[in-house]
């Protein structure tokens, strides 16, 4: 579980101000460019500082703790393979792994045939290596994974049946994952919660059929991609009831 | 034994930096360290705190004098002179008519190219080369003489700098110490003692020309006397004034190299430590 | 990559990590290169330097004779200097391993060496300092003198970096070339554009080095004084603390430039 | 790309193509480099100097000097200069653009303007100089002065070159640090490798300004004379073409360092 | 048509000796790497001189033109965008055309979402890149096209779909177009007729079909993938007929 308890964090005319939750499951943030997903990463990972509050990792505070002693994985926008490297040293950089468990992870993720000699990372396909950092995070068993954009760049048909990988690969993990994108039917496809967020805060939080279902306003709605929204003004408040004037006439059938 | 330091002017760093400094450390097994720049960086270098060498020569025996003392030492040696004269290329207009005969003077004066002189207001080989030409207006009796070569005068900014010039052919002809056109093999015209500053007995008839610098001092002429002195704060005081004692005996070695040494010098100033003079 | 507040320590990592061992030795460094500035300046102050001393003739007309001559060569270096670099990273000619090595030497040798080296190449008596004469022009103590020996010691480092640069953009080029485009359109429409920030940090550094020069300078041109020449001129008449003015003035406008081609850059 | 044989016009361009007009204006450029070492090296021989030169004491001995403390001035320029280059390029803090650009100083610098400040940093009576006597170490006019002069004038190129390299690869560190290692493993094994390219371009810089220092080094240790002080009392003594020996061997030993690394970096 | 005739190329330990002639259609050159393929190209493209030998575009001899005065279309291994200028500029560069006519080739390549305003290269998914640089050498109209393996460093998925497409794009020239490619398959589905490469000679051209019908020794055979190569020995080689031992016995149906 990933916890920000008020954090804030100012710089040029831009203010992050956060307070959520994060269980055991896969969550996505989505929101505009420029709305704080990738800022909120980098808190969450240590890269950054808050002005104020603090995050815990299944109830340890994190402040002071940096990026290397949090345990915490991730995937980057660019695949950040180590050039120098070779595909598997790539994968072992954060720890060493049997022949075996390598083979099983590697197999999972279809990329066991990239694990031959020194094949290096340069000549792998955008797909291939999306794959192998999203192995080289895991491989490290972390608390939790922060994935940014990590289908960004790709073409459709390969980022289609990346995502739905993911999917599956970052459920059995039981772990938290923060999973930033600004693709709603990505985060419909790959995550179990849905935060969006916009200029820095988090405007709604919850599974995707429940933003759906009530999104908590127009900009929220429009993010998650409803497009049935019809407008109107409300005309009465009684408890539990609201009557809206849509100006459409209504027949109940 | 141990070490010296001498910081001396760049006209002597062959005399004092080979061959004395050489004979001094075989005969005694002392370290011998020369340094050379022009001299009124050799007193700059000493009254601003950046060096402290052991022993100290001027090319201008005044000039320690000003400079150095009381603070840094009370006494001085004059050791040798020097003459004033004309280097030049012998592959150039002027050269060639020097070596045809014609006076230094007039080929100078109608040279096709300017002539190379120390900085006036740096150096005393700068100011002493205007103040040579003033003493020639009158010895040889020409009238305009000076400001014509002055205004024919190209200046460069170290002794050394000068001969550069004439051996790589970017100057036809330059005024300097016959000891500097010694040691890089090039052609030399001396001058009568009346105008070449090395006679200690024509102070009086040097001291008619002066040079004015632009920070606005008069300065008058005075014959080309190299002193030395061990300074008072020095850090091997005994071994300064052993090799003071052992530049004092060499004088074959200053006279082959173009320095005048004769029965005039050495000459004191103060009280001048035992061990020094012969 | 923001910058940050600092933290209770004074340094804050922007990546919140402990980079005290960097720091450390760095710091080393950084104190030992500062260090003799901070005594300078502070013994300047005891020694009576003041503001009036920056107004003084031969400070201002040192700074015109520098400003007038460091920008011309910066620009004559970069003028040829950028298709040398160019050239060199595109042909393949018998002897090009010893050009490309030669046009580096003046960074090796002692700039004094190199101002000795220009005399004997363009000296009055030298063939091309004749021609130049009759000509009416001057090489040495001249404007001309100084540009010379700026150029010659500091022109090698817009070549390296810009080497660099073409060296990157090859492929690049080839495309361009395939589309009908001739090496000089190529050259201004591609290769330039991308090798632009190499370009650039080329220039400031010989801008830099231009402005700084002295041991050169002071063979082929002592006169008229550039800011170095008058400070070495003022250190002999006046001493170590009286070149306060034109080692600040030098200072500013060498780091003003680099400091605004890097960021520019950016 | 591989070397072409050389056509008919003596060039082959490596693309096919004509590069007529950055070869001729780069050509003007490298002439006017390399034509002073021509007039100089021809004039030498009119001189009678000859190969016996090249084994005179004055000649082994400077070479010893420089041979001896150059490396070493590499050495500690790069120990401190790429901690330095790498804690600017990642930390953040209070003055951090000046310190940045304080340490190309030297670069603007006159290096004998240097010197004097090095002077009056570090002499025998200021009190860090007293401070090194009292400890038996003489900072000027010694081993260790010619290396903090070289040290002082050439350790801003590694600085510059691996700041440049470090600032292009901050992705892969964060990579690293999200892999559990800490700043200085990462260093070591992401940083340092991807960014030698730089860092051996800068040592190679360093290495040869060191090789060449003069100015500062002649006021901070005129004694012992490295090659170019050695050239330096040469030319003073003894004239221009005396010192085609020292010269010769300082620009070999300084190319073969700059174009060895060079090429051992491709 | 392209005709190289008598070509030779020697450096280090490589040498290049090619007499080819190749007609207004898709040959794919195959061939290990290190054969010579791209050696091949740099002479046509008129980046290499040759030692020997002259290259002639529809007759017309190459010797001394330079590669932008050969009307030769290039796509790169590496899609080498100019990455200071937009896609549209991109495509633009060798010449100005109309709004319509860039629309059309886009819609063709399926490119057209890419020309919107000043969107850059670097925002580009790895297969929309190559689909960029087709059209960039192709809108000049050129009188033959070089294609260095376009498909390398794709997913499977989209260099599938790409070689399909380039198939029907570059049919639809009606001029000579080089393809290189190690993999014979690409070249089957891609290309007309297909020469082999190795060592620097083309060691046999022809249709796909030909060449698997009749491969001229084992090495091309082996390269353009025939599996059912059966070893023999020559018994008689009578007037049109050869007796073969396989050491398999043989029943006529
Ligand atoms: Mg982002
Ligand atoms: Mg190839
Ligand atoms: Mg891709």
């Amino acid at each position: 579980m990933i916890r920000l308890d008020g954090v804030t964090k100012t710089y040029g005319g831009f203010g992050l101000d956060v307070d959520v939750e994060l269980g055991n499951e896969i969550t996505a943030v989505i929101g505009p460019s420029g709305s704080g997903k990738s800022t909120l990463l980098e808190i969450v990972s240590g890269f950054e500082t808050p002005d104020s509050g603090s995050v815990f990792l299944n109830d340890r505070p994190l402040d002071g703790v940096s990026p290397e002693q949090r345990n915490i994985g991730m995937v980057f926008q660019r695949p950040t393979l180590f050039p120098h490297l070779p595909v598997r040293e790539n994968i072992e950089y954060g720890t060493a792994i049997s022949d075996d468990e390598i083979r099983d992870l590697c197999e999972l993720l279809e990329i066991d045939g990239l694990l031959d000699a020194d094949r290096s990372p340069e000549t792998l396909s955008g797909g291939e290596k999306r794959r192998v950092s999203v192995a080289r995070a895991i491989v490290t068993d972390p608390d939790a994974l922060l994935l940014d954009e990590p289908t960004t760049g790709l073409d459709e048909p390969i980022r289609r049946r990346l995502k739905y990988e993911l999917r599956c690969v970052l459920a059995d993990l039981d772990i938290p994952c923060i999973y930033v994108t600004h693709d709603q039917n990505e985060a419909s496809v790959v995550a179990d919660s849905v935060a969006v967020m916009r200029d820095g805060t988090v405007l709604q939080q919850g599974s995707y059929e429940e933003i759906l279902e009530s999104p908590r306003n127009e900009f929220v709605a429009d993010f998650v991609g409803i497009e049935n929204l019809i407008r109107g003004e409300i005309r009465e408040t009684d408890s539990g009831r609201t009557v809206v004037d849509t100006g459409v006439a209504w027949v109940e059938p | 034994t141990g070490k010296i330091e001498l910081l001396s002017a760049g006209s002597l760093s062959i005399i004092l930096g080979n061959k004395v400094g050489e004979s001094f450390e075989q005969e005694t097994g002392i370290t011998f360290h020369g340094e050379f720049h022009g001299s009124n960086a050799v007193m700059r270098f000493i009254t601003s705190g950046q060096k402290s060498p052991d022993v100290v020569v001027s090319a201008d025996a005044g000039l320690l004098r000003d400079e150095l003392q009381p603070d840094y030492t009370t006494w001085d040696v004059v050791f040798a002179s020097n003459s004033v004269g004309i280097t030049y290329n012998p592959d150039t207009q002027v050269g060639r008519r020097i070596e045809n005969g014609t006076p230094w003077y007039r080929a100078l004066r109608e040279a096709d190219s300017e002539i190379a002189m120390s900085d006036p207001d740096l150096d005393p080989l700068g100011y002493r080369t205007v103040q040579m030409f003033k003493l020639a207006e009158e010895y040889y009796d020409v009238d305009g003489l000076a400001q014509d070569l002055i205004n024919r005068l190209e200046i460069d900014p170290l002794e050394a700098h000068l001969l550069a010039g004439i051996e790589t052919g970017d100057r036809a002809a330059a005024v300097c110490y016959k000891n500097m056109a010694v040691d890089h093999r090039l052609s030399f015209v001396s001058l009568p003692d009346e105008l070449n500053f090395s006679n200690p007995e024509y102070a009086d008839h040097y001291a008619q020309a002066t040079y004015t610098t632009d920070e606005g001092t008069t300065i008058e002429g005075t014959p080309v006397l190299y002193n030395a002195t061990v300074l008072t704060s020095a850090d091997h005081p005994g071994n300064g004034r052993r090799f003071l004692s052992s530049l004092l005996q060499n004088r074959d070695i200053l006279s082959e190299n173009g320095l005048v040494v004769d029965d005039r010098f050495p000459r004191t100033d103060g009280d001048v430590p035992e061990g020094v003079l012969p | 990559m923001h910058e940050t507040k600092s933290n209770r320590t004074g340094f804050n990592s922007v990546f919140g990590g402990d980079y005290t061992f960097f720091g450390l030795l760095g710091a080393i460094l950084a104190v030992y290169l500062l260090y003799p500035f901070v005594t300078f300046f502070a013994g300047a102050q005891g020694n009576g330097i003041s503001v009036a001393d920056f107004t003084r003739p031969e400070v201002i007309s040192a700074a015109k004779y520098s400003l007038t001559t460091a920008p011309i060569s910066t620009a004559v270096a970069t003028a040829f200097g950028v298709p040398l670099a160019y050239f060199l990273s595109r042909s393949e000619f018998r002897g090009k391993l010893l050009v490309d090595s030669l046009v580096i030497l003046p960074l090796v040798l002692p700039p004094v060496v190199g101002g000795v080296l220009l005399l004997t190449g363009f000296g009055s008596f030298t063939p091309v300092g004749q021609v130049a004469n009759s000509l009416g022009l001057t090489l040495t103590d001249s404007y001309i003198g100084i540009i010379s020996a700026q150029t010659f010691v500091a022109s090698p480092f817009v070549v390296i970096t810009s080497r660099a640069g073409f060296d990157s953009v090859e492929e690049y080029e080839r495309a361009s070339r395939s589309l009908g485009k001739g090496p000089v359109e190529t050259f201004f429409r591609v290769s330039l554009p991308l090798t632009s920030g190499h370009i650039l940090a080329g220039v400031a550094l010989t801008f830099a080095r231009s402005i700084g020069e002295f041991g050169a300078t002071m063979m082929t041109a002592y006169n008229p004084h550039t800011m170095p020449t008058q400070i070495w001129v003022t250190f002999i008449s006046r001493g170590v603390y009286a070149t306060l003015p034109i080692v600040a003035v030098l200072v500013t406008f060498g780091l003003a430039v680099v400091v605004g081609i890097r960021y520019s850059g950016k």
